[in-house]
């Protein structure tokens, strides 16, 4: 369903009366005119603290309660059969009375199918999907977009030189690295799409790839991007959420760099900035900040709705490290700019789409 | 050093209680040096639990020890070696994955930096054996469990000298051993008391106890009854002592009247579950109404054989058949069913459940009834009448069908057993050990039911390492030695002396007599 | 019918003497005081880690039974166990150390989601084919579930591989491989979630008495009836004698006719077939559509505990069962409601099996501070 | 004696594999064959850094098999021994600058710990007689729940920040010897440690008088108690000694060769404790023969890594699952492993 839903047009506003009404109930039932507005995140199961994710979904809430008068409460629940009652314990709560309940990840959505009918004073926040209810704000990233982006700058970069403090890229080579957590779609179109990046900058380039399993095992990440920094790769991207950091400390140990994902890991793993070269982000922060706002100020009608955000929006892109990022060609960002371009204007196809493979 | 005029040991006065159990009661034992002193007494009299004391493995809730005349407590078997005593228990106490070095010097290893010093400990164990003519030395680097029980227990012994012991402790040491075994023991005994140690020799045999020892000590029910000069008492008194009554050495047993042949081993093999052969090519077959004993020391394949005809174990070769049909295929529930009752060897681990009541020991081996379920469910209510029955019948102490199997006396635990099994009416019935640490007012009554069940024209396997018990009950008796039946006797015609040697892999007239691969592995 | 009343009706009777008998008078003080010290300690935890230890007692007990829908979540959360917790009941009764519960389960729900999936499409859309897609299901999961117990019961008696070994790999090797199934083949077109389609509305458990979507009052039927039949079973028949005999004394039942090594298989199967209803019931009234096992409760871990409390007796498994329930639904509040992190109650479930584990430390105590009197 | 024969057997298949393993991996090195990508001196590196925490657990969980304590909470200790290596470095850097100083001081501290932590369950196991599977499997239970409580008490999270981890250690000459020189002496020095620690192992149990009664302790506890040895004693300190050195394998993967905790799911340890057990089983409780094949689980990993690497891609989800698989084959392959006869049961003297 939601490969339907991803054609449709962003923000889009309710599209009868009949929603616009229910809405409109909501906004009375609120309880927001002028009190406190409360806001429950629900995690997915990978849980709070992945440093990408559920914590920068939380990190936008955040930034609106330093903002407006608005009360956060986290609940981390790693169990996908649980948020069937999660939600609905959340939806009929009280004390507080929640003004909206923003849920990470698909996980969420079959729940969320019963739970936006069953309870349709209450607003939702669906990150990474949608459901067509006028209760529920779908909010999805184009991780195939931004990856594809990664794939130009790890294209552009491993037949050049470089080198930072002591780590550097051997311009001989033509192979980068991919890192992902489980082989499965979400993290398949990752890949595919960093791999077209990589392949739209220079065709005979190679990619070798290499799945954790799962997106913990730092260890096993490390081993993973070892492997392949001694097979020839000198830049390696990874989609392993908090097993990531493996990636990194990988290539130090090499003396190679690395891309990293979700938010600026150049900011956030400052440890790791002298092999940071980049990373491929999406504003998730922002989508919470928007829907915790537009709760807020009465204006759900500006946020529900499928939304698809990426490159056109600006919502995905590629950041250059803050240590490393200077030190790189102005080349890289003539080719990002051109390659998000192409993918604007349709020049470009992106294998896979924002929810997947 | 050592005062030479006081005894070696001296026990004043030992009370030991378990529970409710008063296993020593007030025993006083005084052994000299240079001596051996026989303790005997029937199972359970308590003569492990005095010897345990004094080995410092129990702590006494009464008395007094003393060594060479120093009053002495021990708080754990390391300060009665140091103290030099040694102990050779009923059951080795042996490391059976190690070697036979490594388990002489276990605890005492000398140790050169750290690391065990083997030659030192190869010397010393080389010197001892060489003194009294151990042949232990030759098996230094081989694991216990690849030896003989015989050389074992000179490994025990060998261990316990190591130590340092000036007196040591045998209990039971001639039960798993065979006659002639029993006289190269008792030459090492001999050679240890010449050179001034002094021994305790524990043993249930009134022969064995006057042939060896100096002085005798009785126990009886954890009480010391006397102690008697070996060379002037007699058989009879000694019985008297340890049971308490005259005890009629000698039982009518009146012989039965065969029928058709109920059960035929042919050629029976069996290995056990270390593949090792333990029962070779054994043929016999047991008429209805005909008791037929298995005589032997124990570990001669009697067990696995009595598991092949049972349905316990699968024999390698040969055949099982009953009333003239191949059974042996089929399995231990099939048999059962057919009418095969088993009396085992081991009642604590497979005679009952000690968890359980009486009531649901009267359903094992008994699952299958119909007369215990109405179809779909066991019916307890007749279980339970079944189980009060056997109570009633077999006098099971206490009359309590609720009462679990482990806080039974062995002696009641036996007779349950026996119960049940020969309450089923089976065509056969197969007995290990059946009056086994039972007393001998019940074994009386156990006697009298197989002789009962004879008459009955019920075909029964008698296993028993008594060999009055076989003498007295059995039609035939098949004598067993290295897996094999060496021959089958009328009792009536030998002499214990005769199936004595029979036992021991000899003719009855004395020669060398090897059964059919005899030679080999084991 | 008269067979079963008059089972019901001595169901009723053994639970009574149960109740007088000391030794489960004994299992039952030991069980309370193992859960109380757990929380206790939990409690000091939470106090010695800067939190309200007060409010995490009381926020426990409201999110269980505070309310209808904390009860509805509660009782669910109990119907799993129960039904899980009999599974690991019947094989440590015989002596066998099922770990795998939890594979077992996941491939049983596996099995549950095929029939309902493929088997649909061929029935008429409406609510008449819930009932025959549903036993169906049930069929598959029974099956599947006990084929999935029976490989490491087959591996234990036939090759002597350590059963703890292998049902904790199974455990690792069911969710990977249903994972990898779901992903490559049963996720719709164009899905992102690794999830098959949702079930036909009409299957499902009607919701009697809960107006909650994840239970029904039959799911946690499903779970008592279980239990009956598996206490008939244990204690009346003799197949139940057998195994259990096998677990107090395997000799003793190789003796009475028992072939341990079938019987170790046979233990298994029933075990993993319980747990694959289990996995039916999870698809079918808590999910309604299957997904990653990677994000199951653990609820096969969890009955390990319950089983535990329980002393393995499948009676005992009810009470247990709800307090673990209770405890699960207890936890999640707290998770929204306090700071206090919800892996604490995991942590204390952990000390509550700790606890049981060791019953003479009690009996010590109770010895120590003459409470218990004495007993052997 | 076909006992022993077998037992002869066990080992010479054992040296046959291990051998044939090394001849097959020095082949593929030496020699320029297609699978030289495969096997690679990184890999073989990588193998050894997979090992080393697997082989302290395996070596600790031994000790206490030997002498007749199932230790199945392997697993739990790990689990504890990452979590308070992360804590202690983090701590006692005040959160920042950690330096290999606190470093290896963490290390000292997860053994205290975990050395407390395993004296509170031997004396539940021994004193208390708790039955060894369930309560080894609480320890599991409470590994995964009070490791992210504690995390999230100290972090914010169930995962530690990023953590540096012990520098390799560079021996001067012969960290020039071709291969080997990389693979032992320019390396982790816990990969060295841990092979000094197989050896030492294997001595104190074979040829120590220690290592007499361990081994006494779990085959025939009698013959040790009446040799006037404390058997409860023994046990103690092997139960204790199995809980620090998987405490040490736990810390080995957070701060030896890792970079912090993460304790999302089944936390970073994600089953090496269960491998361990089986790691000295196929050992057939020989600590060399347990490093072994800790090796060759490591090497499997490694393998299903270089597989990926050189583009023969299975789909991930199923290669992960090779160690579970090749430990099921294992075990019933070697299912006869000679386990101790008196594992599990509790010993006293007055009975
Ligand atoms: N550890 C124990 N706990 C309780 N009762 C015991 C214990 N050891 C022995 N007993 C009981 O003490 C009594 C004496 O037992 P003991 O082993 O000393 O007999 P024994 O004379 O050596 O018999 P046997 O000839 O069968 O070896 C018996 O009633 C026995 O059941
Ligand atoms: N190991 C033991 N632990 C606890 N109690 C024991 C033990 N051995 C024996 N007993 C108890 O000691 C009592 C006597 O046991 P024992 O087998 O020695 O009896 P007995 O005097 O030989 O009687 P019987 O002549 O009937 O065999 C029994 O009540 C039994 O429960
Ligand atoms: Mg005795
Ligand atoms: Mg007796």
């Amino acid at each position: 369903l939601s490969g339907g839903d991803s054609e449709a047009t962003t923000t889009t506003a309710a599209d009868d009366g009949g929603d616009s009404e229910t809405t409109g109930e909501t906004t009375e039932s609120g309880g927001s005119d002028g009190g406190t507005t409360n806001v429950a995140i629900v995690s997915s199961p990978a849980g709070f603290g992945d440093q990408a994710f559920n914590d920068l979904a939380l990190q936008g809430l955040q930034t609106a309660a330093e903002e407006y008068d608005i009360e956060i409460q986290q609940v981390e629940e790693t169990n996908q059969s649980n948020y069937q009652t999660v939600q609905s314990r959340l939806a009929e709560s009280t004390n507080p009375d929640y003004d909206l309940v923003v849920l990470v990840s698909y996980n969420h959505t079959q729940a969320l199918q019963t739970n936006a009918e069953a309870y349709p004073d209450q607003n939702w926040m669906l990150i990474n999907d949608s459901i067509d209810q006028p209760n529920v704000a779908g909010y999805t990233w184009a991780n195939h977009q931004m990856s594809f982006q990664a794939g130009v700058l790890a294209g552009t970069m491993t037949t050049r030189e470089l080198s930072y403090e002591g780590n550097s890229l051997d311009p001989e080579t033509s192979t980068v690295g991919f890192v992902g957590g489980v082989d499965g779609s979400l993290i398949n179109a990752f890949e595919r799409s960093y791999r077209a990046g990589v392949e739209w900058v220079d065709e005979n380039l190679d990619v070798t790839v290499g799945y954790i399993g799962n997106y913990t095992d730092t260890q096993t990440a490390n081993n993973i991007a070892t492997s392949q920094y001694d097979a020839g790769a000198d830049i390696v991207y990874h989609a392993a959420s908090a097993a990531g950091q493996g990636v990194f400390q990988a290539a130090q140990d090499a003396n190679r760099f690395a891309i990293g994902v979700d938010a600026d890991q150049s900011v956030t793993l400052p440890e790791y900035q002298d092999v940071i070269m980049g990373s491929a982000v999406k504003y998730i922060n922002e989508g919470t900040y928007e829907v915790a706002e537009a709760t807020v100020q009465d204006n759900w009608s500006a946020v529900q709705g499928a939304n698809i955000l990426g490159l056109e929006e600006e919502a995905v892109r590629v950041v250059l490290g803050q240590a490393v990022g200077g030190e790189l060609p102005d080349v890289v960002t003539e080719n990002l700019e051109a390659a998000r371009e192409a993918i604007i204007n349709g020049d470009v196809t992106v294998p896979c789409s924002a929810s997947g493979c | 050093m050592t005062d030479t005029t006081a005894p070696a040991v001296q026990l004043t006065d030992i009370t030991k209680r378990f529970g409710d159990v008063v296993a020593n009661d007030s025993v006083d034992l005084t052994l000299d040096h240079g001596s051996i002193h026989a303790v005997i007494g029937e199972n359970g009299a308590g003569k492990t639990t005095l010897m345990n004391v004094l080995y410092g493995l129990y702590d006494p809730n009464e008395g007094a020890i003393a060594i060479d005349g120093e009053p002495r407590s021990f708080d754990s078997p390391r300060d009665a070696i140091a103290a030099g005593i040694g102990m050779i228990h009923q059951h080795f106490q042996l490391v059976d994955t190690m070697t036979v070095l490594q388990n002489i010097v276990l605890g005492h290893e000398p140790s050169t930096r750290g690391l065990v010093d083997e030659r030192a400990a190869r010397r010393r164990i080389t010197e001892i054996c060489d003194t009294y003519g151990f042949s232990v030395d030759e098996h230094l680097d081989t694991p216990i469990e690849e030896l003989g029980l015989g050389i074992q227990q000179h490994v025990e012994i060998v261990k316990s000298l190591y130590r340092g012991a000036d007196t040591l402790i045998l209990d039971e040491p001639t039960a798993v051993l065979t006659p002639q075994e029993v006289e190269g023991l008792f030459d090492v005994m001999e050679a240890l008391t010449a050179d001034g140690r002094s021994l305790i020799f524990i043993t249930h045999k009134l022969d064995e106890a006057m042939h060896a020892a100096d002085d005798i000590t009785v126990l009886r029910d954890g009480s010391a009854v006397g102690t008697v000069d070996a060379a002037e008492t007699s058989q009879n008194e000694l019985a008297r002592m340890m049971v308490g009554r005259e005890v009629l050495f000698d039982v009518d047993s009146a012989d039965g009247t065969p029928g058709e042949v109920a059960l035929t081993v042919d050629g029976v093999t069996v290995r056990d579950e270390r593949g090792l052969e333990q029962v070779r090519d054994v043929s016999l077959s047991v008429r209805e109404g005909e008791i037929l004993g298995i005589a032997g020391v124990e570990g001669n394949g009697q067990q696995e054989l009595v598991e092949a005809i049972t349905g316990m174990r699968t024999p390698e070769r040969g055949t099982v058949s009953l009333q003239g049909r191949d059974i042996t295929e089929l399995s231990r529930r099939r048999r059962i069913e057919d009418g095969i009752s088993y009396v085992p060897g081991d009642r604590l681990e497979e005679g009952l459940v000690q968890d359980y009541t009486l009531v649901r020991n009267a359903l094992l081996s008994n699952q299958t009834m119909d007369a215990f379920s109405d179809g779909l469910f066991l019916d307890w209510q007749r279980i339970g009448d079944h189980a009060d029955e056997i109570i009633e019948e077999y006098d099971v102490r206490p009359r309590n069908s609720e009462a679990t199997a482990k806080s039974l006396s062995g002696g009641n635990q036996q007779k349950f057993i026996v119960g049940r099994e020969l309450e089923r009416d089976p065509s056969v019935l197969v007995a290990a050990h059946p009056t086994r640490g039972v007393d001998i007012g019940s074994i009386e009554f156990i006697h009298q039911r197989f002789q009962d069940m004879r008459a009955e024209g019920v075909a029964i396997l008698l296993v028993s390492s008594k060999l009055d018990e076989v003498q007295k009950l059995s039609d035939r008796t098949a004598v067993m030695y290295e897996g094999s039946v060496v021959d089958t006797v009328d009792p009536d015609d030998v002499t214990e002396e005769e199936l004595g040697l029979l036992m021991a892999g000899r003719a009855r007239d004395g020669t060398e007599r090897a059964p059919h691969g005899v030679e080999g592995d084991a | 019918m008269s067979d079963a009343a008059t089972g019901v009706r001595s169901l009723a009777d053994r639970i009574a003497d149960r109740m007088l008998d000391a030794s489960a008078l004994e299992r039952v003080v030991i069980a309370l005081v193992a859960t109380a010290l757990a929380l206790f300690i939990g409690a000091v935890i939470v106090a010695a880690s800067g939190y309200d230890a007060v409010e995490f007692v009381s926020s426990l007990v409201y999110g269980a039974v505070g309310n209808a829908s904390n009860l509805a979540f509660m009782l669910r959360q109990s119907s799993m166990l129960i039904l899980t917790g009999v599974a690991v009941a019947v094989a440590f009764r015989a002596g066998v150390f099922n770990i795998g519960v939890q594979g077992q389960f996941v491939v049983g729900g596996f099995a549950a989601t095929l029939g309902i999936l493929f088997a649909a499409p061929l029935l008429p859309n409406s609510s008449i084919s819930a009932v025959p897609l549903m036993a169906l299901a049930a069929l598959l999961a029974l099956a599947a579930g006990g084929a999935y117990g029976a490989l490491p019961g087959m591996m234990k008696a036939y090759a002597g591989a350590n059963e703890v070994i292998t049902t904790i790999m199974l455990n690792f090797i069911a969710s990977g491989v249903v994972y990898f199934l779901l992903d490559a083949y049963l996720r719709p077109e164009g899905a992102a979630a690794p999830n098959t389609e949702q079930f036909p509305d009409y299957v499902g458990l009607p919701g009697l008495v809960f107006e909650s979507p994840s239970f029904s009052i039959l799911g946690l039927g499903v779970a008592l009836l279980t239990v009956a039949v598996v206490y008939l079973v244990m204690d009346r028949t003799g197949f139940g004698y057998d195994l259990v005999t096998s677990g107090y004394q395997e000799p003793a039942a190789k003796y009475s006719g028992v072939d341990p090594k079938r019987m170790i298989v046979r233990t298994m199967t029933i075990s993993g077939m319980i747990a694959g209803l289990a996995g039916a019931l999870f698809a079918i009234m808590i999910l309604g559509y299957y997904s990653d096992p990677n994000t199951f409760p653990t609820f096969g871990f969890d009955a390990i505990a319950v089983s535990l409390l329980a002393a393995n007796n499948p009676l005992g498994v009810i009470p247990a069962g709800l307090l673990f329930g209770g405890l699960d639904a207890g936890g999640q509040y707290i998770g929204f409601t306090l700071d206090v992190p919800s892996e604490l109650v995991d942590g204390v479930i952990g000390l509550i099996v700790l606890f049981v584990a060791a019953p003479e430390l009690f009996r010590a105590a109770g010895r120590y501070t003459s409470l218990g009197g004495d007993r052997e | 004696m076909s006992t022993a024969r077998t037992l002869v057997d066990d080992r010479r298949t054992l040296v046959g594999v291990l051998g044939a393993l090394v001849a097959v991996i020095a082949l593929l090195l030496f020699v320029d064959l297609p699978g030289s990508d495969l096997v690679t001196v990184g890999a073989l590196e990588r193998a050894l850094q997979a090992a080393t925490p697997i082989a302290l657990a395996a070596i600790g969980g031994l000790y206490a098999e030997k002498s007749g304590v199932f230790n199945i909470g392997l697993e739990g200790f790990m689990i504890f021994g990452a979590l308070v290596g992360a804590a202690v470095a983090w701590l006692l850097a005040g959160g920042d600058g950690i330096t290999q100083v606190h470093l290896w001081l963490a290390f000292i501290a997860v053994a205290l710990v975990s050395g407390v932590l395993a004296t509170l369950f031997a004396v539940l196991l021994i004193r208390y007689e708790a039955n060894q599977i369930v309560a080894g499997l609480a320890v599991w239970f409470i590994g995964l729940g009070f490791g992210p409580f504690a995390a999230t008490v100290l972090w914010g999270g169930v995962s530690s920040p990023s953590l540096p981890n012990i520098d390799a250690v560079s021996v001067p000459v012969l960290a020039e010897i071709p291969v080997l020189g990389r693979l032992f002496f320019d390396a982790s020095p816990l990969v060295l440690l841990t092979i000094v620690v197989a050896v030492a192992a294997w001595v104190v149990l074979f040829r120590t008088r220690y290592g007499y009664w361990v081994q006494a302790a779990g085959e025939n506890p009698e013959a040790l108690d009446t040799a006037g040895v404390d058997v409860n004693r023994v046990r103690y300190a092997t139960v204790i000694f199995s809980g620090v050195m998987a405490g040490l394998g736990g810390a080995v993967l957070s701060i030896g060769i890792g970079s912090g905790f993460t304790g999302t799911g089944v936390t970073m340890v994600d089953g090496r404790g269960w491998i361990a057990i089986v790691a000295y089983l196929f050992g057939n409780y020989n600590p060399l023969g347990t490093y072994g094949a800790s090796l060759l689980f490591g090497a499997m990993d490694m393998l299903q890594i270089q597989l990926q690497t050189i583009g023969i891609s299975l789909p991930g989800s199923i290669t992960g699952l090779f160690p579970y698989v090749a430990v099921l084959v294992v075990l019933v392959g070697v299912g006869y492993t000679r386990v101790p006869s008196a594992v599990g049961e509790s010993y006293d003297t007055e009975e």
